[in-house]
């Protein structure tokens, strides 16, 4: 094999990507600390100004349906567990199945949204938004309370999109068997991703629907 | 009689720098021997050696020594420095863009620090719009003026002499304008001088709102366009104070 | 796999074989996070004032080991991945506990 | 298909990683390469040319300083112009420098590998990084002007001000996202890509030191990215979370910032300090002394320094027991650097020793650090700094240890692997006068400045007072000194590109693995995968070959 024939120099590059499931699920869980950090430095805020605005907290924690909360973190629990079973599916060889549970997941994320869409909506209604008429008359706690409350819930609302998104991402790779029951780092990587999403969420629901 | 805040400040300077620039000095000479005495002309075989235990035992030691005797010293500073004497004169600092407005206990408002000479004093330190810094040269202190909350420390002023405060934490354009005469009168001149309302001070002493100030106002009143000139007019001009005007010795260690 | 010279973390890099979950188990865990989420649910209801933070959080974080364990797989992982979550848990305990150190004891 | 793949490059020397054939032609071989070693040269380009507009900005800003009053400029751009310098030379230069540009080149090299764990990932981040440069400077030239807050954000200035602060902060956050991937990338390269043979402690310290830094981008650069999007939230849609207008706190965004950029200060030197061990025991022709302390002390200063970052708020109004605990704390991390510089100066002791420029720099770096270091217990001491706090001698602290700690190390870095690089030797004698001026005129600039700050000099500060005149026209002076020496030495460097002598593969008598393939290596960096016995500095083995020059 000569190293100027174009075959070889096609080689030469592929050679760099070597394909190591363990490296790679290393790498995703290096990004998800920085997820967590990331987040961890909501917490801390709002660990903080739980502190300093104890009562602004409490009242303004009735203010958040605990129905709807829960309904949330029932549907969260429920996609995590799908795309477990999705990929126990796959190792199993059950590729149909695997999209299935898959889909399951996609749905329960979108309903996820949806919910929040009416939440969010229903207190923009109210004047609860930043500079909105409701949230001049309250105190200085309640309106660090809904400001954590719609960045915090935000930047979840956005993970869960990600999220989405690479789940979609690899049901297009089951599908055209890229991802199969000996490769599939992949899935088990966007599986990480959302279960960590459902972490955060886990302890967003106590946080701001049932400590009064 | 408590130990004076300046004093303490240099020593612990003084100390420190001390202990550093011997090691710094030990560090460099080393260094620099080895590299003369074992020159690869003068020494063109190396003898390998991969480490001893005793040595980095002891340059571990010694430092962890070193530094908690900078620690405590500095410490036992700080606990000076933040235990306000009980008969401290308060007098309140709120700073905003870009001047400083000191209030008396009889509401009596300046723009120039007045304060009796030989006294305790404590400040309490506000800001109404950004964060500044209340910064005493010469008293070897400074705290924040963070908006929303009120910091707080205290000096003890000698006999009478003209200082300056300055504004040590940035607060966009004139930051470097935003100096006050601090001067130090005879205790006696002082309460006179307290107790005496002009007619016509209000024009002089600009009202400072203590209501916060909402975001819009700040961004409408344009930080970037106030010119230099117009800002100079109203604070004090720079060569007319004359900094650290304690005595060349006293900022010395002594 | 020339280049695949792992010197740790034995295994070719290849971690289908590593282990077989069932889909019971996973179910089983499941059902264990709803009722978890129903408890927590329903302490809040009950008065508990101060207590009310701890026990929420406390259920969060076994909730949380939960998922992390089974659905992340981590108790069935290699060792370091164990290893990597508590030096990013610490960071985070340690930082929020210094964070409070200031907090705590303004005046 | 590795293995064929392998031994089919050629023994000629003249197939490298610039000339073999690729995938696509021209620029974007370069552009599209997931080769480590030319993602590696252009970040070299991109921080070199970052790092020369953030230094031509510190001379401009040096020479308003001449004067007391306006020397040249308005309030308004010195203001822009301080800030720009710490923005660029912060996240554009000094963050990357070392860890992008040779830990992308030579980490791989080190370990035996022929590529990073994630090569791909590895290309993204150099295209975060160019996003994010870009977004700097556009930002410059919209919104309201170029932002003037210092680098350091603080609320609730920053919230107020009309400048453009929510693109250039966006900025700073895309630029963060470029060095949390390239932390990711390398922590997962050292876990698995090490050759065979190469246990934890047969690694370089360079590798060790870019492990303990990954760690800290990778843990503490998330905090800061959220803080930053809160500022521009604030800033755009009003969300109370910092202005305390709304009941926010200023101190939890200072908390907030500097849980991030503490630790980021360790990201500047970690690196810096793994190429000084790499440097001296090559000049010294000897192991280095304490291999191990040397190794653990990185993970410790990384691990301390997550600990003390309250030592940037003294003057703030934290509580007085936090400032207590953080001002101990400061003084431990001070610790593990001690122990760096005496095993370094005791891998000097019976060496064979050439002052060769990489050489000289380290020896300058070791000198300059030392006061940047010391310089830094005075302003964690907890009374003395409430003195100096925001005065000129912080000034002075942070330049001694960044400008002549990292600044001085990635000269030495560019001297010692250049060969390697580039394949190119320079002019020694021309590359040894000008880190005999760097020295001196670094010195002249920033000594008298912590005179200045001890005296009480505020720092940011556009006018001052007549009686610090004097110091300020000497560190002007010292500037321009250091100019001449900087321009000497790129020049020097320029024309080795151009015209140097052809470069053996070991000029230096190295003994890492970089120095055990060609110069400039093969694409993929070794004829065959090398198998490592013995520790990285065992110069008790190297043969003789090197070729002396
Ligand atoms: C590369 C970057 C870098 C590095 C390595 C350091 C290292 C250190 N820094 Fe510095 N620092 C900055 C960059 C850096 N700093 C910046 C940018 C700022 C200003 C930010 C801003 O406000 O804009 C700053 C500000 C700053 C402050 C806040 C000042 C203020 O605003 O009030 C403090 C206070 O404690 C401090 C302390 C220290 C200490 C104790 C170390 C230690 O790690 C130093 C350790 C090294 C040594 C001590 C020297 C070698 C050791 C020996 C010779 C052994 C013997 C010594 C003994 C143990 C006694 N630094
Ligand atoms: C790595 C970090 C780094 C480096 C290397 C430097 C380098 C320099 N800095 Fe610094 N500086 C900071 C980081 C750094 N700086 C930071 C973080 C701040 C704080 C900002 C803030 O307060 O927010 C600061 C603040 C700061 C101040 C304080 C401003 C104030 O508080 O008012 C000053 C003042 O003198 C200053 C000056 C300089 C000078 C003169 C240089 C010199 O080193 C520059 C030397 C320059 C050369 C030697 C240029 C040579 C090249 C050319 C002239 C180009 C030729 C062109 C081509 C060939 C294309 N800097
Ligand atoms: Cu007020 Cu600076
Ligand atoms: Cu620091």
């Amino acid at each position: 094999m000569s190293y100027n024939s174009d075959s070889s120099v096609q080689e030469i590059q592929e050679v760099h990507i070597h394909r190591d499931d363990f490296g790679s699920k290393m790498g995703m869980w290096l990004f998800l600390f920085t997820e967590i950090l990331l987040f961890g430095g909501l917490f801390i805020l709002y660990a903080g100004y739980r502190f300093i605005y104890s009562e602004g907290f409490a009242a303004a924690a009735t203010e958040l349906d605990v129905l709807l909360g829960t309904i949330n973190t029932v549907i969260l629990l429920t996609s995590s567990l799908t795309v477990v079973l999705a990929i126990v599916a796959l190792q199993k060889e059950n590729k149909k199945l695997s999209l299935f549970f898959l889909w399951v997941t996609v749905i329960c994320g979108l309903i996820f949204l949806v919910n929040k869409y009416f939440e969010w909506g229903a207190k923009f209604h109210h004047g609860v938004y930043p500079k909105g008429p409701a949230l001049q008359n309250m105190s200085e706690g309640e309106v660090m309370y809904f400001g954590l409350y719609f960045v915090m819930t935000g930047l979840h609302g956005l993970h869960i999109v990600v999220g989405l998104i690479f789940i979609g991402y690899v049901m297009r790779q089951i599908q055209k068997d890229v991802i199969t029951s000996s490769n599939f780092q992949k899935l088990e990587n966007s599986g990480l991703y959302w279960h960590l999403v459902d972490i955060i969420w886990i302890f967003l629901f106590p946080l701001f629907y049932l400590i009064h | 009689m408590r130990p004076n805040i300046v004093d303490q400040v240099d020593q612990t300077f003084w100390l420190i720098m001390g202990i550093s620039i011997i090691l710094l000095a030990l560090i460099t000479v080393v260094m620099i021997y080895f590299v003369y005495k074992y020159n690869r002309k003068r020494h063109p075989v190396a003898e390998n050696i991969e480490g001893n235990t005793t040595l980095e035992i002891v340059w571990t030691i010694i430092p962890v020594i070193l530094v908690l005797i900078m620690f405590f010293v500095s410490w036992a500073g700080f606990k000076n420095m933040r235990d306000v004497p009980k008969d401290a004169m308060v007098v309140s600092v709120t700073g905003q863009m870009w001047k400083w407005t000191f209030e008396y206990d009889n509401k009596k408002k300046s723009d120039t620090l007045f304060l009796p000479a030989n006294t305790n004093v404590k400040f309490d330190i506000k800001s109404i719009d950004v964060n500044h810094s209340f910064y005493l040269p010469a008293f070897r202190t400074k705290e924040d003026a963070i908006p929303g909350r009120v910091n707080h420390y205290w000096i003890r002023t000698n006999e009478p002499e003209v200082y300056y405060a300055a504004c040590a934490e940035y607060c966009g354009l004139n930051h470097s304008y935003m100096y006050a005469p601090v001067i130090v009168i005879p205790e006696k001149k002082f309460i006179e001088w307290k107790n005496y309302t002009p007619p016509d001070t209000t024009k002089s002493v600009t009202p400072v709102k203590t209501d916060s100030l909402k975001t819009d106002t700040l961004k409408t009143g344009a930080v970037n366009s106030l010119n230099k000139d117009t800002l100079k007019t109203g604070s004090v001009k720079t060569d007319t104070i004359k900094p650290n005007s304690v005595k060349q010795d006293t900022l010395k260690s002594k | 796999m020339e280049n695949n010279h792992h010197t740790e973390e034995q295994n070719d890099g290849h971690i289908a074989e590593a282990h077989h979950p069932s889909y019971g188990i996973n179910i089983l865990v499941w059902i264990g996070l709803l009722s978890l989420t129903a408890i927590t649910v329903a302490v809040a209801g009950i008065n508990l004032g101060s207590l009310a933070l701890t026990v929420a959080l406390v259920i969060a974080l076994v909730k949380s080991m939960f998922v992390i364990n089974f659905f992340m797989h981590l108790k069935f992982d290699n060792k370091v991945f164990k290893i990597f979550l508590g030096i990013c848990m610490i960071t985070f305990i340690v930082v929020m506990i210094l964070t409070f150190f200031d907090l705590t004891f303004r005046i | 298909m590795a293995n064929g793949t392998i031994a089919a490059v050629p023994q000629t020397a003249e197939v490298n990683f610039y000339n073999v054939r690729t995938k696509h032609k021209g620029i974007l071989s370069w552009l599209l390469t997931i080769d480590h070693k030319r993602i590696g040269i252009m970040y070299l380009f991109a921080v070199v040319f970052f790092f020369l507009v953030a230094m031509t900005i510190g001379v401009f800003m040096r020479l308003e300083m001449l004067t007391p009053g306006e020397t040249f400029m308005k309030p308004q751009t010195y203001n822009s112009l301080f800030t720009l310098h710490g923005v660029i030379m912060i996240f554009l230069f000094i963050i990357p420098a070392v860890p992008a540009v040779f830990g992308n080149f030579f980490l791989p090299i080190q370990l035996g590998a022929q590529d990073v764990q994630f090569p791909k990932l590895n290309l993204l981040s150099w295209y975060l990084y160019v996003i994010g440069a870009v977004l700097a400077l556009t930002s410059l030239f919209s919104g309201g002007g170029i932002m003037d807050t210092g680098w350091t954000f603080y609320v609730p200035y920053s919230i107020r001000t009309t400048t453009n602060v929510s693109l250039s902060v966006f900025a700073a956050f895309v630029l963060g996202f470029a060095t949390i991937l390239t932390g990711l990338n390398f922590i997962t390269t050292i876990h698995r890509l090490r050759c065979p043979g190469m246990t934890w402690f047969r690694m370089p310290l360079f590798a060790w030191a870019l492990y303990a830094t990954s760690w800290i981008q990778v843990l503490a650069t998330p905090v800061i990215g959220i803080t930053l999007i809160l500022i521009i939230l604030e800033r755009a849609f009003g969300i109370g979370i910092f202005d305390p207008a709304l009941g926010g706190d200023p101190l939890l965004y200072q908390h907030m910032f500097w849980i991030y950029s503490h630790p980021a200060v360790y990201i500047m030197i970690l690196p810096a300090m793994g190429v000084v061990s790499e440097i001296i025991p090559t000049f010294s022709k000897k192991t280095i002394f304490g291999y191990v302390p040397i190794a653990i002390s990185s993970l410790a200063i990384a691990l301390v320094g997550y600990l003390v970052w309250g030592h940037h708020m003294f003057s703030s109004g934290i509580s007085d027991t936090s400032r207590v605990i953080f001002s101990l704390l400061t003084f431990f991390v001070a610790l593990p650097s001690g122990i760096k510089i005496f095993n370094w100066v005791a891998t000097l002791y019976k060496g064979s020793i050439e002052v060769t420029a990489p050489m000289l720099y380290v020896l300058l770096f070791i000198f300059i650090f030392s006061i940047g270091g010391l310089t830094g217990l005075v302003l964690g001491a907890l009374n003395t700094d409430l003195h100096l706090t925001d005065t000129y001698f912080v000034v002075a602290h942070f330049h001694y240890v960044m400008f002549g700690g990292m600044g001085i190390i990635f000269f030495a870095a560019l001297h010692y692997w250049f060969p390697k690089m580039f394949g190119k030797m320079y002019n020694e004698k021309v590359a040894k006068t000008a880190a005999v001026w760097i020295g001196i005129g670094f010195n002249m600039l920033y000594f008298p400045m912590f005179i200045m700050g001890y005296l009480g000099m505020p720092r940011r500060y556009y006018d001052y007072l007549p009686e610090f005149q004097k110091y300020h026209v000497f560190a002007t002076v010292g500037s321009w000194v250091l100019v001449s020496g900087i321009i000497i030495m790129y020049i020097n460097l320029a024309i080795a590109l151009k015209r140097g002598k052809k470069a053996p593969d070991n000029p230096w008598g190295g003994t890492t693995l970089e120095w055990k393939t060609s110069s400039p290596p093969i694409m993929e960096n070794f004829k065959e995968i090398p198998t490592v016995t013995t520790g990285p500095y065992d110069h008790s083995i190297t043969e003789s070959q090197e070729v002396k020059k």
